[in-house]
């Protein structure tokens, strides 16, 4: 026979001693939780131990997220400048106005937004429906584009995925790899050679003497924006190491001094269309 | 002239309760977040404030801040009516409340028929609440009150009856005077204590027969579509009740604001209305905290079990006690 | 086991508990069968006929009666389930039990995964078990290929797998109170979860999803924090969990709800398929441990616990004396663990033979089961499970009827459901 | 043959010597049309396939011939048509991988340029053989002439119905189309290649499923180097005893070596496979005494020192060395070459040019870098020459492509034969070979432990 009420009794004493007993809430923000050393949960993958950015932006993760909710910008491993993600909702973050929503003094933008840059849709329209808007040849047209252009503005890759079905982030990846442009270059591109036959002929001291004689690093474009200094592999220089490229004409093999001078002729010349010139001097 | 002065008094009076009523429903929802918190070895707020006593002040001026909704096929003009009559049965129930000598807003000699008629009316507010809502846990809510509130008013009351018949008095003044004389009503009316507790707890919609909001069942019973500061005032009004419960109790059957120990159990001036005052407030919220430390333990009894509970366990021990203490008193004639 | 095979019909049942109801209260039994169909406006859906007899045998409504949507988005359906409910008064006359809120297909995602990748879609099925979920494709996949675990794996395995029985049942304590208006015995429940899965964060390196155990083995070793968190919870484990009991077991208000609340005889459980300490609540003794042995279990001594009681209080008690085995059985496997690899030699895409595997286990809900058939590729061609709180929920419109809707919630807390097992 | 660059890039120099096969002829501007091309005798090949042997007959002819890729894993192009032609599939693909990863490997441009046709006959006869009704050509974008000359001829072509429809008025059709492709290295790897061409970011991916199952949009696909398909239709003109006279017996043939470092001419040759790279070096008019290494295979293969100079030029050999054939290349270096930096460069390439996808990759062949470049500046951690090693060891481990398995290669290599160098640099911060300029630093008290065996 139980006596009504003790079960109840029993409860209520168990509930008024934990009222004094120390409690087991961990306070948060100040106490901070131990985490396992074998913790693969955190959110924070942004550094690695060499203080580097973990993100690569190879966007893998934007390419498998089916609804488009990824949205990224960065630098990748070939040192393309990437974003991927909703234009407006992007540039409305980076526009001064919602810096100075956010209380935080606002700049104008050092890079521009490109995404509204007026590009010849019937032309790229028509270049699409020359290759029959077959994916194979995605490469072919962006060489188009880039051709035309001189780099790969947003607003054609946008409409290169909506016109043959390719995803959009498809599409940025594929522009992000092989040597294609994604920001506009400034003035004449200097691109030097960095293949393996034109660095151990001599390619090193072709680029230095470049960088001295422009005064910018590989990757700049000079203050008044006639020039660029870039590197690549892409010149192929092969018998002709090393070689240097000036916009479209390759010039090879070259000597530092031969480099500079080559530079110092364009630049005297600067107003005057650049004239044709054998792409090579047999040796 | 006494009767401009009555009147003031009464306005007075009647401005200071139900001034008093929001801290008091912020005291007692601040006491449950945090004892409960205790009891389950939480801190429990502690963030706003210090000691986040501030906690459930800003969970009132959220209730103002929310969007205020009334569902398309509702009855606007008895949705918008129930909050009120809820709140208005609390808030009129505490006119009558002897909180200290002197210290009483209307001092009827009826007090205790007009505070069980007065707190009884919330019944009403909750059954329209139930049926305005047009949702069917609402109405399953609203019914439930009325089922629950009618049957456990009667032992209720027979149970105080027994306190009545005793101290021969309807007035609280009176009554608290009477328990100083013969000690405390707890004394001479154990089992209508305990009658009193249980159907009170009833009453008010508290653990464990909350079965009018029971949220694991009806959602939020009659205040599931309730929004912003019209639920504020059945949330107000709940833990309202409670205090005024505890503080009923402790007139009733704890000797009000006499203090524990004959001399001095009670002073004149007024000074005697703050020590009053303390012990009338001590006492109400060692109920307040039992209440909280009932929830914080008990689940919740049945709709029928709880129905039994009053028709066949309160109901007859009420009248068994009625019947005793009647024969007690023509008995030894006290 | 008792001979009592026949199962009550719920139109039975419902009839005579109304005919009692109404003799009660002196009224005059109402007539059946004049009902009208009331279709899908009555819970808020657009119309539309009756697709099956059983639909319009739930939305047609005799006099007085009303149908109540209970959930998806409800306090206590435990997930997203929605219980179309047909009540008189509060009392149930019959229940629809509608699933499929937390649908993810997650057969068809292990399909398109190659073995090993698996176990990282079973986790979240039936989240209070992952380490369940785990481990019947691993022993399944095992067979599949014709690999043994190393023996101090299989050991781990039954070590997080007890640890998480553990830490299923006693939320379980909590959730049952909690449907019935208790607040405080999940906050205790959850003190033991909190210390349960940062040990299980400590070996496997997540707290939820686990997704620890592998083909051949498990992830990773048992390391100190492991062992020394595991030591210093089991020195406090049972007082935490005499705290919820002491609570509920004997208080009357919760023995009041649950003794003879829900009977589930034996045979009724077994013709319904009800497994795990459901049935073992209802006096039958399955266990799969015992009844199909599997990884360390023969080398383990335990007895299989039976209550006889059928009901809420018998299927609660039964989870309390489980989670008291599983801790003992906890301390039988660290004490008898070998030394040794974790984890067998297995080529990173692995292709079976053609074939097919079976594998159940244990889980905190009854028999979780995997059958997987290969084509020879590197993911499965067919894979299939058995998720324990699907069967059970069948049991829910068999037992309300005549009942009150406060009953709902504690009969299905006392199945103790999952929804993301549920739905898949 | 004297050096003849008449229809070739200038970058394209054929260098005399060796065993000139598919070179013969090339820079000659009749080969460029088709009349030029039949009158020197070809497509034969073609018509002997299609007319004569049939698809089983020619794979046995190549498979008598003995024919390895010469994209530089040196498989069996004779199993890996076979594989094609007998997995499932209603429609099958054939692509002539012209991407030419490596821009200093010039094969396959070479080729491109010079004798498209000869490219187009062993494409057709590959497709042919595989049963596969189409056909593409993947040529690297910056190639324009190239691409221009591979379009005209398949237009040339299939006008004369030898590509098309109907080839050769047999039931045999196959559409050939040109397309082009990325100029990034791991753009050559044929699973990469397939992605680019599905209009994907050209990234590898896992195998299996090998292309030969499921390729290009789920279809059996056969990847083929140009200079495969090039010696394929050889293969076919001249008969397989003819193509097994020259080269090793494993691997006979030969390959199109570039030759360009610290030599007299840089230029293309074509040399018998199994010749030593003595004699390959000597064909360029190799640096004489000051030869300090040879790195073989480019970026994705290693260097060998001077006793080691008579290895034989073949898969095997080299692979045992070390290194690898890859597309052909051949760095010379002289004993002015730092050793530690050469490896840098290479790493640093394979480092830029990582698509990203194989984490071990991307983030390996950084850390490899910034390790080397802490010996190069003399601030060596203690165990950065065994996390060379081990993290090597790892990319070669968990590998998705072969450019990554490779990877580190040249360093591997380097680190073992000049192991001085490094430890050189490391503790003293000199340069050996006096190429780097270095600064005076203070010697570490300790020698690091972990140098290659040459060092100990």
């Amino acid at each position: 026979m139980r006596i009504p009420g003790l079960g109840i009794l029993k409860g209520m004493r168990q509930t008024g001693r934990n009222f004094w007993a120390p409690k087991v809430t961990r306070q948060y923000p100040e106490e901070r939780p131990q985490m396992p050393d074998r913790w693969r949960g955190r959110l924070d993958l942004i550094y690695d131990p060499f203080g580097e950015h973990k993100c690569e932006v190879c966007f893998q993760c934007a390419q498998v997220c089916p609804v488009e909710a990824i949205d990224m910008s960065g630098f990748d491993s070939q040192g393309n400048r990437i974003r991927y993600g909703l234009p407006e909702i992007y540039e409305e973050r980076k526009d001064p106005n919602a810096y100075r929503r956010a209380g935080l003094p606002a700049e104008p933008m050092r890079n521009v937004a490109r995404w509204d840059e007026a590009i010849d849709t019937a032309w790229l329209g028509g270049v699409i429906d020359g290759f029959g808007a077959r994916p194979e040849a995605l490469i072919g047209i962006f060489s188009a584009v880039q051709e035309r252009y001189g780099y790969l503005p947003e607003r054609a890759l946008r409409l290169i995925s909506d016109t043959m079905v390719i995803h959009w982030a498809q599409v940025f990846g594929a522009a992000g790899l092989g040597g294609f442009r994604l920001l506009p270059t400034e003035g004449h591109l200097v691109t030097v050679c960095r293949c393996a036959a034109c660095r151990f002929a001599g390619g090193d001291a072709l680029l230095s003497a470049l960088s001295d004689e422009l005064g910018i690093a590989p990757g700049e474009t000079s203050n008044d924006g006639a020039w660029s200094l870039e590197t690549s592999d892409e010149v192929a220089a092969g018998a002709i190491a090393p070689a240097i490229r000036i916009d479209t004409m390759i010039y090879g093999p070259l000597t530092a001094v031969q480099a500079r001078h080559l530079v110092a002729e364009r630049r005297k010349s600067a107003a005057a269309p650049a004239r044709a010139r054998t792409a090579s001097r047999p040796s | 002239m006494d009767l401009l002065f009555g009147i003031l008094r009464f306005l007075l009076a009647t401005t200071l309760l139900l001034l008093m009523t929001i801290p008091t429903a912020f005291v007692v929802i601040q006491m449950e977040l945090k004892v409960i918190a205790q009891m389950q070895l939480r801190y429990g707020p502690n963030r706003v404030g210090p000691w986040g006593m501030f906690q459930s002040t800003i969970h009132g001026f959220k209730f103002l801040a929310k969007e205020d909704h009334i569902p398309d096929q509702a009855d606007r003009a008895t949705f918008t009516l129930a909050p009120w009559m809820v709140y208005m049965a609390a808030a009129m129930s505490m006119l009558v409340m002897p909180f200290a000598p002197g210290a009483i807003a209307a001092d009827f000699n009826i007090g205790i028929v007009y505070f069980f008629a007065v707190i009884g009316l919330s019944v009403v507010g909750l059954l329209i609440a139930g049926w305005a809502s047009y949702n069917k846990y609402s109405l399953l809510g609203g019914l439930r009150s009325a089922a629950q509130m009618v049957s456990y008013e009667i032992p209720l009351t027979l149970s105080v009856v027994g306190v009545v018949v005793l101290g021969g008095t309807l007035n609280f003044r009176e009554l608290i005077a009477w328990q100083q004389l013969h000690g405390w009503m707890l004394i001479w009316q154990p089992v209508g204590l305990g009658i009193f507790y249980i159907a009170s707890l009833a009453e008010i919609n508290r653990t464990p027969f909350d079965m009018v909001e029971a949220d694991s069942e009806l959602v939020a019973g009659p205040f599931t579509e309730y929004s912003g500061m019209r639920f504020g005032f059945f949330f107000f009004a709940e833990y309202v009740a409670l205090f005024i419960m505890s503080g009923v109790m402790t007139a009733l059957f704890f000797g009000g604001w006499l203090a524990p120990w004959p001399f001095p159990a009670q002073l004149e001036g007024f000074g005697g209305t703050l020590y009053g005052l303390l012990w009338f407030f001590l006492k109400s919220y060692m109920f307040v905290f039992v209440a909280v430390w009932l929830r914080a333990t008990l689940p919740r009894v049945r709709v029928d079990q709880l129905m039994g509970m009053a028709w066949k366990v309160l109901l007859p021990l009420a009248m068994l006690n009625l019947l005793v203490t009647a024969g007690a008193v023509l008995v030894f004639n006290l | 086991m008792t001979s009592e095979l026949r199962i009550p019909d719920p139109l039975e049942l419902e009839a005579a508990e109304e005919g009692r109801l109404r003799a009660v209260a002196g009224l005059p039994p109402l007539k059946r069968g004049g009902g009208e169909y009331a279709g899908f406006e009555s819970v808020g859906l657009p119309d539309r006929p009756p697709q099956t007899e059983r639909e319009r045998e739930v939305y047609t409504l005799d006099e007085g009666e009303m149908l109540v949507n209970m959930g998806p988005q409800h306090p206590s359906t435990h997930g997203v389930m929605r219980l179309v409910i047909k009540v008189r008064g509060e009392v149930v006359i019959d229940i629809d039990p509608v699933l499929g809120y937390l649908h993810r297909g997650i057969e068809k995602l292990c399909e398109n995964a190659t073995y090993t990748t698996v176990m990282t879609y079973v986790d979240p099925m039936d989240y209070l078990s992952a380490m369940h979920n785990e481990h019947a494709p691993a022993i399944a996949f095992e067979k599949l290929f014709g690999i043994k675990a190393p023996p101090r794996a299989e050991y781990i395995r039954a070590l997080v797998v007890e640890l998480n029985r553990v830490f299923s049942h006693g939320l379980m304590m909590g959730f049952l109170a909690l449907d019935m208006g208790g607040l405080t015995p999940i906050l205790y429940s959850f003190i033991n979860r909190d210390d349960v899965v940062d040990m299980l964060s400590a070996i496997s390196g997540q707290r939820m999803l686990f997704n620890f155990f592998r083909v051949g083995g498990v992830n990773f070793d048992t390391n100190d924090e492991f062992m020394s968190r595991l030591g210093t919870w089991r020195a406090g484990v049972l007082k935490t969990i005499e705290m919820s009991e002491r609570i509920l077991t004997d208080n009357e208000i919760f023995r009041g709800r649950t003794v003879g609340m829900g009977v589930l005889s034996g045979a009724q459980a077994i013709a319904l398929g009800v497994t795990g300490p459901s049935l073992r609540a209802s006096g039958v003794p399955f266990d799969v441990r015992k009844a199909h042995p599997y990884s360390i279990y023969p080398e383990l001594e335990f007895d299989v616990i039976t209550q006889a009681g059928g009901d809420v209080y018998s299927r609660y008690l039964q989870r309390v004396a489980e989670l008291k085995q599983s801790i003992h059985l906890i301390d039988q496997i660290v004490d008898k663990m070998p030394h040794g690899p974790v984890q067998a030699q297995v080529p990173g895409i692995i292709r079976p033979r053609p074939g097919r595997a079976y594998a159940a286990v244990e889980s905190p809900r009854g028999l979780y089961s995997v059958y997987a058939i290969s084509d020879g590729g590197p993911n499965p061609y067919r894979f299939r499970m058995r998720d324990p709180s699907f069967v059970s929920l069948q049991a829910l419109p068999k037992l309300m009827p005549g009942r009150l809707i406060a009953d709902t919630m504690a009969v299905m807390a006392s199945f103790d459901p999952v929804m993301g097992g549920v739905d898949k | 043959m004297t050096e003849s660059t008449s229809t070739l890039s200038p970058q394209i120099r054929i260098l005399s010597g060796g065993h000139p096969r598919l070179l013969v002829g090339l820079g000659d501007a009749k080969l460029l049309t088709l009349a030029g091309y039949r009158k020197a005798g070809t497509y034969t090949g073609l018509e002997r396939a299609v007319s004569t042997l049939g698809a089983e007959a020619s794979i046995a002819e190549i498979a008598a011939a003995g024919l390895r890729g010469r994209g530089g894993g040196g498989y069996p192009t004779a199993d890996k048509w076979r594989a094609a032609r007998g997995a499932a599939g209603d429609r099958k693909v054939v692509v002539a991988n012209l991407i030419g990863a490596d821009p200093t490997a010039l094969g396959d441009r070479a080729l491109a340029e010079g004798n498209p046709h000869l490219i187009l006959e062993g494409l057709l006869i590959a497709a042919h053989a595989t049963g596969a009704s189409e056909a593409i050509v993947a040529i690297r974008r910056d190639w324009t002439a190239a691409i221009a000359r591979m379009r005209a001829a398949v237009a040339e072509a299939e006008a004369a119905h030898l590509a098309g429809y109907l080839v050769l008025g047999t039931d045999f059709s196959c559409v050939v189309t040109v397309f082009e492709g990325s100029g990034a290295l791991v753009a050559g790897e044929e699973t990469a290649l397939l992605a680019a061409l599905a209009g994907d970011r050209g990234m590898p991916t896992i195998r299996p499923p090998y292309p030969t199952e499921r390729g290009l949009g789920g279809n059996p696909t056969t990847v083929q180097n140009g200079e495969t398909l090039a010696n394929a239709a050889w293969i076919l003109t001249h008969g397989a005893a003819e193509f097994r006279k020259v080269g090793s017996s494993a691997s006979p043939g030969t390959k199109l070596v570039s030759i360009y470092g610290k030599v007299k001419r840089a230029g293309l040759a074509e040399v018998a496979l199994g010749s030593p790279v003595a004699d390959v070096v000597a064909l360029a008019g190799g640096p004489g005494k000051t030869l300090k290494a040879v790195f073989v295979g480019g970026a994705g293969g290693g260097a060998l020192s001077t006793a080691e100079i008579e290895t034989p030029y073949d898969y095997e050999p080299l692979h045992a060395a070390g290194a690898g054939l890859g597309l052909g290349q051949l760095l010379i270096t002289d004993a002015s070459t730092c050793m530690v930096s050469s490896a840098r460069f290479f790493l640093d390439y394979s480092s830029r040019e990582a698509c990203g996808k194989a984490v071990p990759c991307r983030i390996g062949t950084k850390r490899l870098v910034e390790a080397l470049d802490r010996v190069l500046a003399a601030t060596p951690r203690p165990d950065d020459f065994g996390l060379l090693r081990e993290l090597s060891r790892k990319m070669a481990d968990t590998a998705l492509c072969h450019l990554e398995a490779r990877a580190p290669g040249p360093m591997l290599t380097t680190l073992d034969r000049f192991g001085d160098e490094y430890r050189a640099h490391a503790e003293r911060g000199v340069c050996l070979a006096g190429a780097c300029r270095t600064e005076t630093v203070a010697p570490l008290l300790a020698p690091l432990a972990g140098v290659g065996p040459a060092a100990s």
